[in-house]
């Protein structure tokens, strides 16, 4: 309105690649979240890790070293299972596979949903411990009393770096929600909850 | 409530507060080699800046006084000048590289944590810590353990107000301990200035750290990310002890626990139960559910006339046991012992007008966990 | 180091009175004949200087409802002890002081000066699209009305700090929460508007022969100020509504339990949350590079610099977001990545202390109320850019992070910053708004209430914070009483010396010694030319605009 | 391309003579300076990560 007709224009531009640029950056925002898990799966940052099961790679065994890798099963709240590892640590070469059973009771009647989230510290060896199954990410469903055991066959690269000893693999249960979602009560509102 | 004389007083004492708390002005040195190499880099940055702002303020304090227009000082015209301008970014340049160089080596050794003696799980909690100690079988969980009438100034606040706990850390010295450390619901963050460790607490996720530990002593820190209503109440207490003596420490909590243990297999009596879910009550749920049970709704529903938690025993069992997902009660389950959460079962179940009878006896709740 | 001559703007009209704006109702083009009055001519208005004001007002009003926050913390933060407030209001007064501060004061204020005064400094008649610029302005009260109604819900208002982490502010957040986030998508979408309008306004409307190189350093601050805004507002409104997807559709961006991770809501935050702190304090430097060369009657030293310098700080804005993140256990090299990229945005801010003293070298300086504002900001600004540069160590960090030294240092950037900035501002061209000079003797006693006032509230936080106390609790360790106890005194009596800021506001607006077209002896820009108080509507004829020499 | 590359630099510094900047703003087109700004913070930020990652080694 104050402007003549070329700054009108010029105006018009200005806002239609502003917009442009407000979605793109939007959507950018969103891009990052994929971004991000790639980053960390490349990276290994933050101990996340790579959930789709790997070949084996049959490669030499780095006979040279030992590498004590350590398991710590976690439960959480709102779910009656327990989660157990027949060994808490094991001593492995890089390169070689290695087999352990984790087993999952469900300690109450009913059955219920969960999953096993994996961690792995330090994060710079996330990238070098390759799993060939496992169960990680995957949802378990266990009837009541139920108790199941899953293996998890890993094997470490043998580019490993030199000044890692220790890996410590951490599984967090967690329940997975089959019922409705009620959002606006999912805290502490609930008159039902202790 | 201060009188206004000792208002006074306080504002008075100020002024000798270098005498009295000579210490507490500045970052602690601390006492393991990383915490002293913190604090070197902290005071070479301290007097890098003192001295940057003596130059920079001296000039533009000269200038102001020199250069008044009242004075009837004249302005002069100039407006740039190359070779100025190219000398003041080098020169800041120049000291940033230096000020890199040794805090590059800080960090590359503060992130190896390799071959530690001794590794600790350490669980933040809505709003306490658990401490595991691997390969050992001890864990135990640490509670602000500064009483409520001290908050609410209903008596005397002592030496260590809100930076006590029931159960400290116990760590060895000259030992490398590794910490693991994660989080059972929000982020948390462990923080001891004078171990100069300070690390989130992530659910989900895992992160290290370590220490090693020079000086025998008691250290004391808190939580350092904001985690909900009592983020201000969860402190943490490392006690430092010599080798031989942790080694003794160590047996000593082994033999309690199985001590504790054989407690599930024995009757016991209401009173006894009572008795020991009082102090659970009030060390572990009087945060949220408040001294006499009277909650804090809608956040924390309360336990005193609870309708639900009257009738429903085993959903009250459920709740203490498995916790509630997404809300601020934790599972208790492998936090506290059968004979705890049968005691704060019973105590809940019969205190505050709650009069229901029932005891539940901790067999009962081993079962219930172990099945 | 060869002289130049002095600027000099020769506008083509010789005589403000004709072109510079004077022009009567019924000349001008525009039907504003028919405008509404009373509270429909402000409902409706789209006039750049009518809008502007309201920004301020608005802005002034969210300072005291901010600051009134921050005393009820300050209260309880008094001695040791729970004695006013509970823990529950305590974190949702901490978390409300800062946003409120951070989205109604400070960058409402700003948005208000840049309507205010861009079209001004640029020869432009208004804003380039002012019934959106009526639109982002209503949009405010709005989402701010609602954020404040958050309080009043069941479950309280937000209560997880201004940096609304996730999961406290997911899964663990109180029902109000949807709400806070709509508020703050609607103040985001005001801001973004307000940003487009101005980059259209600089762009498009200059007054002819004003190059880009000739415009005032507000406008180019402000011009960057505007790109940073339309980078990252959308990233903030993007984490937001993944926020909101969380918590009401299920879906798991920020919760471990569904394969989502808490980290990655810090780094959208934080990629969003550097560059803001920078849209927070570009246009305070834009500000301070007007107010110095007038009251030192002296051109600005290094004004291409300058503006290359607010472009290096906003690009290497984008590249040091995880220096708020060094203790959550990044790995390695990204620490280390992230502090050498944060030591060296130390250079260009450095760099624009270094001009702004220069500047003062060899002036012929006077202190009027505006310019002792600017004055006590170069100097609170550079102590808290001092902090920064020691928490831009890594290492040390690990010491300092989420302790009363990181509130001590952005407050001092923020307040003695941006707030003083704004103050100094205003103070700098109330003659041209008002026709009044602001009455000096008030306004000097307002400057050094305020400089006692900020500098006993947050000097013994640096204190608090080396000594261990942690930020956002409501009691604390008995070893930190005494700084507490300053800081709370310091607090009341700054927020008790800011009702004298209205006071000389007020009164200037209805009354006061005369102001010429030219208020200031030293100042130069093109605001100066237009009569005082500045006409409703100004510029309706392009000024040409003449470049004696360059801008500086 | 070098004078533009130059200024570039200098700004990047903080650092820019009045006659330079002159000279950018009568020949330079401002697109060559945006492309050319980002090329440069893109090697910026390339040289930095090497040398934190040699660093962290």
């Amino acid at each position: 309105m104050a402007a003549d007709g070329s700054q009108q224009a010029g105006v018009r531009r200005t806002v239609i690649r502003s917009v442009a640029a407000l979605l793109g950056m939007f959507a950018f925002a969103f891009a990052l979240v994929p971004l991000y898990d790639v980053f960390c799966q490349v990276t290994g940052l933050n101990g996340k890790v790579d959930t789709t099961a790997k070949a084996i790679i049959h490669e030499e065994v780095d006979q040279s070293r030992f590498i004590t890798v350590q398991f710590i099963t976690r439960g959480s709240a709102g779910l009656p299972w327990q989660m157990s590892v027949e060994t808490r640590q094991m001593r492995v070469h890089p390169g070689q596979t290695a087999e352990v059973d984790f087993t999952f009771t469900n300690n109450s009647h009913q059955e219920s949903w969960g999953r096993a989230v994996p961690s792995v510290s330090p994060s710079s060896a996330t990238t070098h411990l390759r799993k060939v199954s496992c169960f990680c990410f995957q949802e378990q469903q266990l009837q009541g009393d139920e108790r199941l055991t899953i293996p998890l066959v890993f094997q470490l690269a043998k580019d490993l770096p030199e000044e890692i000893s220790t890996i410590t693999l951490v599984y967090t249960l967690y329940p997975v929600q089959r019922i409705a979602l009620n959002p606006l009560n999912n805290n502490n509102a609930a008159g039902d909850k202790i | 409530m201060r009188l206004p004389w000792q208002w006074l007083l306080t504002i008075t004492s100020v002024a000798s507060l270098s005498q009295a708390h000579a210490s507490s002005w500045n970052m602690p040195v601390g006492v393991t080699d990383t915490s002293r190499n913190i604090f070197g880099l902290h005071m070479t940055i301290f007097w890098v800046c003192v001295v940057i702002g003596v130059i920079v303020f001296g000039v533009m304090f000269y200038s102001l006084f020199r250069y008044r227009h009242s004075k009837g000082a004249k302005a002069a015209r100039f407006h740039e000048h190359t070779s100025v301008e190219v000398l003041w970014t080098a020169i800041p340049i120049l000291i940033l590289v230096g000020m890199a160089v040794p805090a590059t080596a800080t960090l590359k050794n503060m992130y190896d944590a390799s071959e530690a003696d001794l590794d600790i799980m350490i669980t933040g909690q809505q709003w306490r810590w658990r401490y595991e100690y691997l390969g050992e079988d001890i864990a135990y969980t640490s509670n602000l353990s500064t009483t409520r009438e001290q908050i609410r100034g209903e008596s005397e606040r002592d030496e260590h107000y809100l930076l006590d706990v029931d159960e400290p850390l116990v760590l060895p010295i000259n030992r490398k301990v590794r910490f693991l450390m994660t989080s059972d619901d929000v982020i948390h963050s462990w923080w001891v200035p004078e171990l100069a460790v300070k690390q989130d607490t992530i659910p989900g996720f895992i992160n290290e750290n370590w220490v090693q530990i020079n000086e025998p002593g008691i250290y004391r820190g808190q939580c350092a990310e904001l985690c909900g209503v009592n983020h201000g109440f969860m402190p943490i207490v490392v006690h430092a002890m010599e080798e031989a003596e942790f080694e003794t420490w160590l047996e000593e909590r082994k033999e309690a626990a199985e001590q504790e243990a054989m407690g599930v297999d024995r009757e016991w009596a209401i009173e006894e139960l009572m008795a020991r879910g009082e102090e659970v009550y009030q060390s572990i749920c009087s945060s949220c559910h408040q001294g006499e049970g009277q909650g804090a709704p809608p956040a924390f529903p309360a336990l005193a006339g609870n309708e639900q938690l009257i009738n429903e025993l085993d959903w009250h069992l459920d709740r203490v046991i498995n916790g509630v997902s997404g809300a601020a009660m934790p599972a208790f389950r492998n936090t506290l012992n059968p004979v705890e959460i049968a005691a704060v079962v019973t105590y809940t179940r019969n205190a505050w007008g709650n009069e229901t009878g029932d005891t539940v006896q901790p067999a009962t709740v081993a079962e219930r966990i172990a099945q | 180091m060869a002289p130049k001559l002095p600027p000099q703007h020769s506008l083509q009209h010789s005589s403000s009175a004709v072109a510079g704006g004077q022009s009567q109702e019924g000349q001008s083009h525009y039907p504003h004949a028919a405008q509404p009055k009373g509270l429909m001519r402000w409902l409706l208005t789209t006039n750049h200087k009518e809008i502007g004001s309201l920004y301020l007002i608005f802005s002034l009003t969210m300072f005291f409802v901010g600051g009134i926050f921050a005393l009820v913390v300050r209260a309880e933060l008094f001695q040791p002890g729970l004695q006013l407030v509970e823990p529950e209001f305590f974190n949702q007064m901490t978390t409300m002081h800062g946003l409120i501060m951070v989205f109604a004061a400070v960058m409402p204020a700003f948005t208000g000066l840049a309507n205010w005064m861009i079209p001004l400094q640029i020869g432009a008649p208004d804003m380039a699209l002012p019934r959106l610029n009526n639109f982002s302005f209503w949009l405010l009260p709005v989402a701010f009305t609602l954020l404040l109604s958050t309080l009043f819900m069941p479950g309280g208002g937000p209560n997880f700090g201004w940096t609304f982490y996730a999961p406290l502010s997911t899964t663990y957040a109180p029902a109000s929460t949807t709400f806070f986030i709509l508020a703050l998508h609607m103040a985001g979408i005001s801001s973004i508007l307000g940003a487009i309008n101005i980059i259209a306004t600089i762009l498009n409307m200059r007054a002819p022969g004003m190059r880009m190189m000739d415009m005032p350093l507000f406008v180019w601050t402000w011009l960057i100020t505007a790109f940073l805004l339309i980078a990252v507002m959308p990233v903030l409104a993007g984490v937001i509504t993944m926020m909101l997807m969380d918590i009401n559709f299920g879906t798991s961006f920020f919760d471990a339990a569904g394969g989502g991770d808490p980290v990655l809501f810090q780094h959208l935050f934080w990629f969003f949350g550097h560059p803001e702190v920078y849209i927070m304090i570009l246009p305070a430097f834009g500000i301070v590079s007007a107010i110095i060369p007038t009251f030192a009657r002296k051109p600005l030293f290094g004004y291409a610099s300058m503006v290359y310098a607010t472009g290096a700080i906003a690009l290497l804005s984008f590249l040091v977001w995880a220096h708020h993140m060094f203790i959550v256990g990044l790995p390695l090299t990204a620490e280390l990545f992230f502090m050498y990229s944060t030591m060296l945005i130390a250079v260009p801010t450095g760099v624009k202390v270094f001009n702004w003293v220069t500047t003062l070298f060899r002036g012929s300086i006077s202190f009027e109320p505006p310019m002792l504002f600017a004055l006590a900001f170069v100097v609170l600004f550079t102590i808290g850019g001092f902090s920064g540069l020691m928490l831009a160590i890594a290492p040390a960090d690990f010491q300092y992070h989420d302790t009363y030294f990181v509130v001590a240092h952005f407050h001092y950037v923020l307040v003695p910053g941006a707030i003083f900035a704004i103050m100094a501002g205003v103070y700098y061209w109330l003659p041209k708004w008002t026709g009044h000079y602001p009455n000096e003797r008030l306004a000097q006693c307002h400057f050094w209430c305020s400089i006692i006032g900020v500098n006993l509230t947050f000097f013994p936080m640096h204190f608090a914070g080396l000594a261990g106390m942690p930020r956002r609790i409501p009691d604390y360790a008995l070893q930190f009483a005494d700084f507490n106890l300053l800081s709370s005194i310091g607090a009341f009596f700054f927020g008790a010396s800011q009702l004298l800021f209205v006071l000389v506001v007020v009164l200037c607006v209805r009354g006061g010694q005369k102001a010429p077209a030219k208020a200031w002896e030293g100042a130069v820009d093109l605001e100066w030319s237009v009569p005082s108080p500045a006409p409703l509507h100004t510029f309706e004829t392009p000024p040409v605009f003449h470049r004696a020499q360059s801008h500086d | 391309m070098w004078s533009v590359v130059k200024s570039v630099l200098a700004a990047l510094l903080g650092v820019q003579n009045d006659r330079q900047r002159q000279q950018d703003f009568s020949n330079g087109k401002p697109v060559a300076f945006i492309i050319t700004a980002v090329v440069v913070t893109m090697m910026f930020v390339l040289l930095l990560a090497g040398i934190a990652i040699y660093a962290a080694g």
